[in-house]
């Protein structure tokens, strides 16, 4: 695709992270809200479900999950701060930095405490 | 887009939807900064997925107004929000024929998912105590 | 292809623009057509602003206004053309306004307006704040706005259709045929177009392109003259060439007058205002003619700075930063982007650069194309803006009356255009007048062997950046009016190497190339004919004006043998020529 | 020094699709891009084809595509750039021949979003009064040559053509916020289209790309904020 020929900056990947990560969002949420629907219709299989949650794997995915959300959620506000007070797009890739700040500060204990139980020896 | 009229003034084609859909992804996005972290956290950091098995969502956290109230609100929000984001990435990456089908086959997955979600969270019986 | 018009404009700079809305305005059927697309035309790249004796900023008068063109043009101008153009002024610029154009404003929201070379109050007593302006953008802020209001008005475009013939009906167009429309070159695909028109505009700018550092755009070529050249109507006065005295070093981009306005100075390598030396009273806002000498004659006594001591610098440090980046935003930013130097703490290395056609198509007050010494009316042709010789300019044209010329003479051709298409009867075009101008091009694009077009245009453009330049020498013009005869005969056997029909340039520059040499030959052998010095044409073997024999427009028309020459009085009303001072 | 130029060719009379070709070039730190153009035309292979005219950056003829970023070619330098130089036509418009799209969609967009000043006043005598401030509020977007370079750098444009675009939103900007226009309303019932301003993602590519310095992300984002307080 020749689109992908173009240099974009932070405002770019910024979108493109969004994007990625909302549609993924979308992805895990339309499982998820099976998953939930299980507990009325049939819940052992949810509880089988949620031993794939609590596994190794499921752990993973589950940090990767709530990565793409704390991102996504960062900058939809970066987005929603931009929208009404349109002179702050002239620091819009500070904006960004500033989220991954939070992202960092934030998710990497949430990381922590998500993945802990692999190696603890879960449960 | 407005054709324009060399005698003056075009005539202008907007419609509310798009400005709509604009105010609900804000207002809905606002929302989910605070129901969907919250849940987020709710659900991985002060509990562990492995001790909520389905017996502990009936009891626990269903078994409180607020919390399905809570919960259904976060549904409602998310499968609007999500599910309005998905309708514009297919109409921007979709044209014709398949985009009316895609947007129309995302539509009816939406409401399907929404009605399957309040089932879950409003019709389960409260616990007796 | 065959299309029909009432009325044609060629070029879509200020002046173009400006017919076609009157034009449109009227209801008269009219296509404006353009190589270029409109907002690329060159009148975008005009800097510091367009004058007029509003009086917004201190007492001012248009017959001020008339004056200082005068004198500013060593006499040579036609004053009942300056009165016009002083006294319209007023109007079109209020009209630009209400069309919506985003002049700066005064503290209590008038225009606003600054200082500019050669502008003085009470006839020469001390500088004059008379151009107005929007930053150093007004060119674009211009050509914007007309192009807009064009658009609104519903004008007809025909963008990048490249004009290469005009056709005449009853005779060629110096001998009593009536205009009767062009033939046009689609870039797009190669196909040729004859338009048919009662009335035809030539609109298409100057021709700056022949010298080789100048401030004009490459499309620049002098195509409008050229053409009424080959059919038979003179050029007016091309030995009057203006070269601006503010260049970017060794590339020729324009950094405005309005530097020197705001209060910019000169310095040469000695970090000394010169200028003193030679305009002591106006310093650097003596006319451009005056200030360009000054630096040559700095850098020939050796104060010039630099590895080749080949420079001068235009310093505006002490402007401070706010009046900097408000008022001459784009002019600093070329200093940054082009030379890597800061304006804000660094003088800038400057050169004069090849600027402005004073001369150009002959026409009267009404805009109406004339051939000869008694004004002689080319029916149904018109012109304006720089492409045009009104003779507002004279000898040498003050900073900002371009683009009052583009507006007042533009509005006038519009509006005399539909006059005329109202009274004149659509013209008859035979069906082969294609012809001429398509073996034309089918030889330049088919032939086989030659050489190349732009190695003989940099040769063009260094003999005459030599020798036809700033400061003149009888040896130096017989070199030039040598050196173009023999590139004319060169140019005879050029070949492109783009033989294809779909956006060929190769082709059109070569086409173009022609129209250069046309200009330069013009312009050469005018400028070897007049033996005395007057505003821009200054030679050393002759250094006084000569008003006896002088005082008078040359006409040169296109000859076998190079052009012969032929001169036409100059219109004086109110003011008798005097000695020139600043 | 010597430059390595890639540039991808394309004569539709000859080519069944575009190609892309290396030519070396020798350059000094401070050409622009535009004067390695001219050079391969003059000395190299005269049918390179592409749009210039006043070589200084404002009229807007030669927007390309250069080093994976949207530039004009006659602003941006080889020092900027570096050795290895690639040239592109702008993404997302139809090309005509090498570096030559076809501009006609964009200046029809241009056209659509009304770009004159309508005033409904009778006109005074003399201008109309602006105060400073008032004409400071659009001064960013009077800037505007045309030049497309935002546009075909949005990546929403090249997903969905019919997106009006930057260019056109910034010069509906320069309307809407003058004080002197009484058309505004309408201007934002066009730009409230779904080919409107709902179409920008703020993705910022547009910002980077123009050569005119054009805060062009906050001037959508004015026009929008501008319809949503319209409709309350
Ligand atoms: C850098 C610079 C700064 C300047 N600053 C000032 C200033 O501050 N104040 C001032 O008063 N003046 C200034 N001038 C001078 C002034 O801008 C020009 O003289 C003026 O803009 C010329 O306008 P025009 O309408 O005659 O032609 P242009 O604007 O040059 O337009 C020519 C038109 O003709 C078309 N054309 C040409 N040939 C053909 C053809 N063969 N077929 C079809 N179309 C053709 C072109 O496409 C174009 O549309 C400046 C000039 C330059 C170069
Ligand atoms: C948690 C807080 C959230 C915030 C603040 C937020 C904010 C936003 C905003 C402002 C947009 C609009 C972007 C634009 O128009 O350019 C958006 C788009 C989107 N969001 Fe969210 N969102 C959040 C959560 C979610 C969740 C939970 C999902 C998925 C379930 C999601 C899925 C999407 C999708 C798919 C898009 C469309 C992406 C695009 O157009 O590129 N968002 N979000
Ligand atoms: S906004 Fe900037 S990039 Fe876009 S067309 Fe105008 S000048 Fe070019
Ligand atoms: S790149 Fe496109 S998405 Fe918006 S910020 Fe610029 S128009
Ligand atoms: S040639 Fe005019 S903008 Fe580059």
């Amino acid at each position: 695709m020749r689109y992908l020929q173009y240099r974009g900056g932070e405002g770019m990947l910024a979108w493109a992270f969004h994007r990625i990560s909302g549609v993924a969002i979308w992805a895990f949420i339309l499982l998820h809200v099976l998953d939930i629907w299980l507990v009325g219709a049939n819940r052992g299989l949810y509880d089988d479900v949620l031993k794939f949650y609590a596994s190794p794997v499921g752990r993973v995915g589950e940090t990767l999950v709530g990565a793409a959300l704390l991102y996504h959620a960062l900058n939809g506000l970066r987005i929603i701060v931009m929208d009404f007070w349109p002179a702050t797009t002239v620091f819009h890739k500070q904006l960004w930095y500033a989220s991954w700040v939070v992202f960092v500060v934030v998710g990497l204990p949430g990381a922590y405490i998500i993945l802990r139980p692999i190696w603890a020896g879960a449960s | 887009m407005a054709v324009y009229t060399p005698s003056g003034r075009a005539r202008p084609h907007g419609s509310g939807f798009e400005l709509g859909v604009w105010y609900l992804m804000r207002l809905s996005g606002l929302a989910l900064f605070v129901l969907a972290l919250g849940h987020f956290s709710i659900t991985h950091f002060f509990f562990d997925p492995a001790n909520e098995t389905s017996q502990w969502i009936v009891d626990e956290r269903w078994g409180s107004v607020l919390w399905r109230t809570v919960d259904w609100l976060l549904l409602t929000m998310v499968v609007l929000h999500s599910f309005m984001g998905v309708r514009t990435v297919v109409q921007d990456y979709t044209h014709g024929g398949a985009r009316t089908a895609l947007t129309m086959l995302l539509y009816l997955t939406g409401i399907a998912l929404f009605l399957m979600g309040t089932m879950a969270v409003m019709t389960l019986p409260f616990p007796v105590k | 292809m065959r299309i029909d018009h009432d009325a044609l404009v060629i070029g879509a700079g200020g002046a173009g623009l400006w017919a076609a809305l009157e034009l449109a305005r009227a209801g008269v059927s009219t296509g404006v057509l353009t190589k270029l697309y409109p907002t690329r035309s060159h009148t975008g790249a005009a800097q510091g602003g367009v004058c007029a004796a509003l009086g917004n900023q201190e007492e001012d008068h248009w017959e001020w206004h008339m004056f200082d063109t005068v004198k500013g043009g060593d006499y040579l101008v036609d004053q009942d053309a300056a009165e016009v153009l002083a006294h319209e002024a007023i109007e079109t610029v209020i009209e630009l306004e209400h069309m919506g154009l985003p002049f700066n404003r005064t503290p209590d929201g008038k225009i606003d307006q600054r200082r500019f070379g050669g502008h003085t109050r009470n006839f020469g007593e001390g500088p004059i704040k008379r151009a107005c302006f929007a930053a150093d953008r007004t060119g674009h802020m211009i050509l914007q706005t007309l192009y807009q209001s064009c658009i609104k008005a519903g004008v007809q475009f025909y963008d990048e259709y490249h004009v290469v013939d005009l056709l005449f009906e009853g005779g060629e167009g110096g001998d009593g045929g009536r205009a009767a429309g062009v033939v046009a070159y689609r870039i797009a695909d190669g196909e040729l177009h004859t338009f048919g028109a009662k009335a035809v505009l030539l609109a298409t700018g100057g021709n700056g392109r022949m010298f080789s550092i100048t401030s004009n755009a490459h499309s620049l070529t002098g195509d409008g003259m050229s053409l009424v050249y080959r059919h038979g109507i003179p050029l007016e006065d091309m030995e009057f060439y203006q070269f601006h005295p503010t260049g970017i070093y060794g590339i020729g981009i324009l950094l405005s007058e309005a530097a020197r306005g705001e209060g910019g100075t000169l310095l040469n390598a000695d970090g000394e205002r010169f200028m003193s030396r030679y305009a002591p009273k106006a310093m650097e806002l003596a006319p451009r003619d005056m200030v360009s000498r000054a630096i040559y004659l700095e850098i020939r006594d050796g104060r010039g700075a630099g590895p080749k001591k080949d420079y001068v610098y235009l310093d505006v440090r002490h402007l401070g930063r706010a009046v900097i980046e408000e008022k001459l935003p784009d002019i600093t930013e070329f200093a940054r982007v082009y030379l890597g130097v800061e304006p804000l703490t660094e003088p800038v290395p400057i050169q004069p650069t090849a600027h402005y056609a004073m001369g150009g198509i002959p026409t009267d007050l009404r805009t109406r194309v004339v051939r000869d010494e008694a004004n002689t009316v080319v029916e149904g042709l018109f012109a304006a803006g720089e492409a045009a010789c009104v003779s507002v300019h004279g000898a040498n044209r003050l900073g900002t009356n371009s683009l009052v010329d583009l507006l007042v003479f533009g509005r006038r051709a519009g509006r005399e255009m539909a006059a005329y298409c109202r009274a004149a009867e659509a013209p008859s075009i035979a069906a082969d007048v294609e012809e001429p101008v398509r073996s034309e091009l089918e030889a330049l694009r088919t032939r086989p062997e030659g050489e190349s077009p732009s190695a003989l245009k940099a040769e063009l453009a260094t003999l005459m950046m030599d020798n036809v330049g700033v400061f003149r020498t009888a040896k130096m013009m017989a070199t030039a009016v040598a050196g173009v005869a023999a590139i004319k005969d060169r140019y005879t056997r050029v070949r492109v190497r783009d033989t294809g029909r779909i956006f060929n340039t190769d082709l059109l520059e070569a086409r173009e190339l022609g129209y250069l040499i046309d200009g330069a030959e013009a312009m050469a052998s005018s400028a070897i004919a007049r033996t005395e010095s007057r505003g821009a044409h200054s030679r050393d073997d002759y250094p006084e004006r000569d008003d006896v024999n002088f005082l008078a427009h040359t006409l040169a028309y296109r000859g076998e043998a190079g052009p012969s020459l032929r001169y036409k009085p100059v219109t004086i009303t109110r003011f008798e020529p005097k000695p020139r001072t600043y | 020094m010597q430059v390595d130029l890639r540039i991808l060719r394309f004569d539709p009379e000859r080519d069944a699709a575009p190609h892309w070709e290396s030519y070396r070039v020798e350059a000094e730190p401070m050409d622009r891009v535009l004067n390695l153009l001219t050079t391969v035309k003059a000395e190299q292979d005269g049918t390179l084809t592409f749009r210039r005219s006043c070589a200084h950056g404002i009229c807007g003829s030669d927007a390309m595509l250069i080093n994976g970023r949207n530039r004009l070619a006659c602003k941006i330098r080889v020092d900027q750039l570096g050795k290895k130089i690639t040239v592109a036509p702008l993404t997302g418009l139809p090309v005509v021949k090498d570096l030559v799209v076809d501009m006609d969609t964009f200046f029809s967009k241009y056209r659509s979003v009304m770009p004159f000043l309508i005033a409904d006043s009778p006109a005074p005598e003399r201008e109309r009064r602006q105060s400073q401030a008032d004409r400071a509020r659009y001064d960013d977007t009077t800037k505007c040559i045309l030049c497309a370079a935002c546009t075909t750098a949005c990546p929403s444009f090249w997903a969905q053509p019919s997106y009006v675009g930057p260019a056109a939103i910034v010069n509906a900007h320069r309307f809407i916020f003058d004080s002197r226009d009484d058309a505004g309303d309408e201007r934002l019932e066009i730009l409230a289209d779904k080919d409107g301003v709902w179409r920008c993602r703020t993705i910022f590519n547009c910002v980077d790309a123009c050569p005119r310095g054009i805060n062009i992300t906050r001037a959508i984002l004015e026009v929008s904020r501008a319809v949503v307080e319209r409709s309350v």
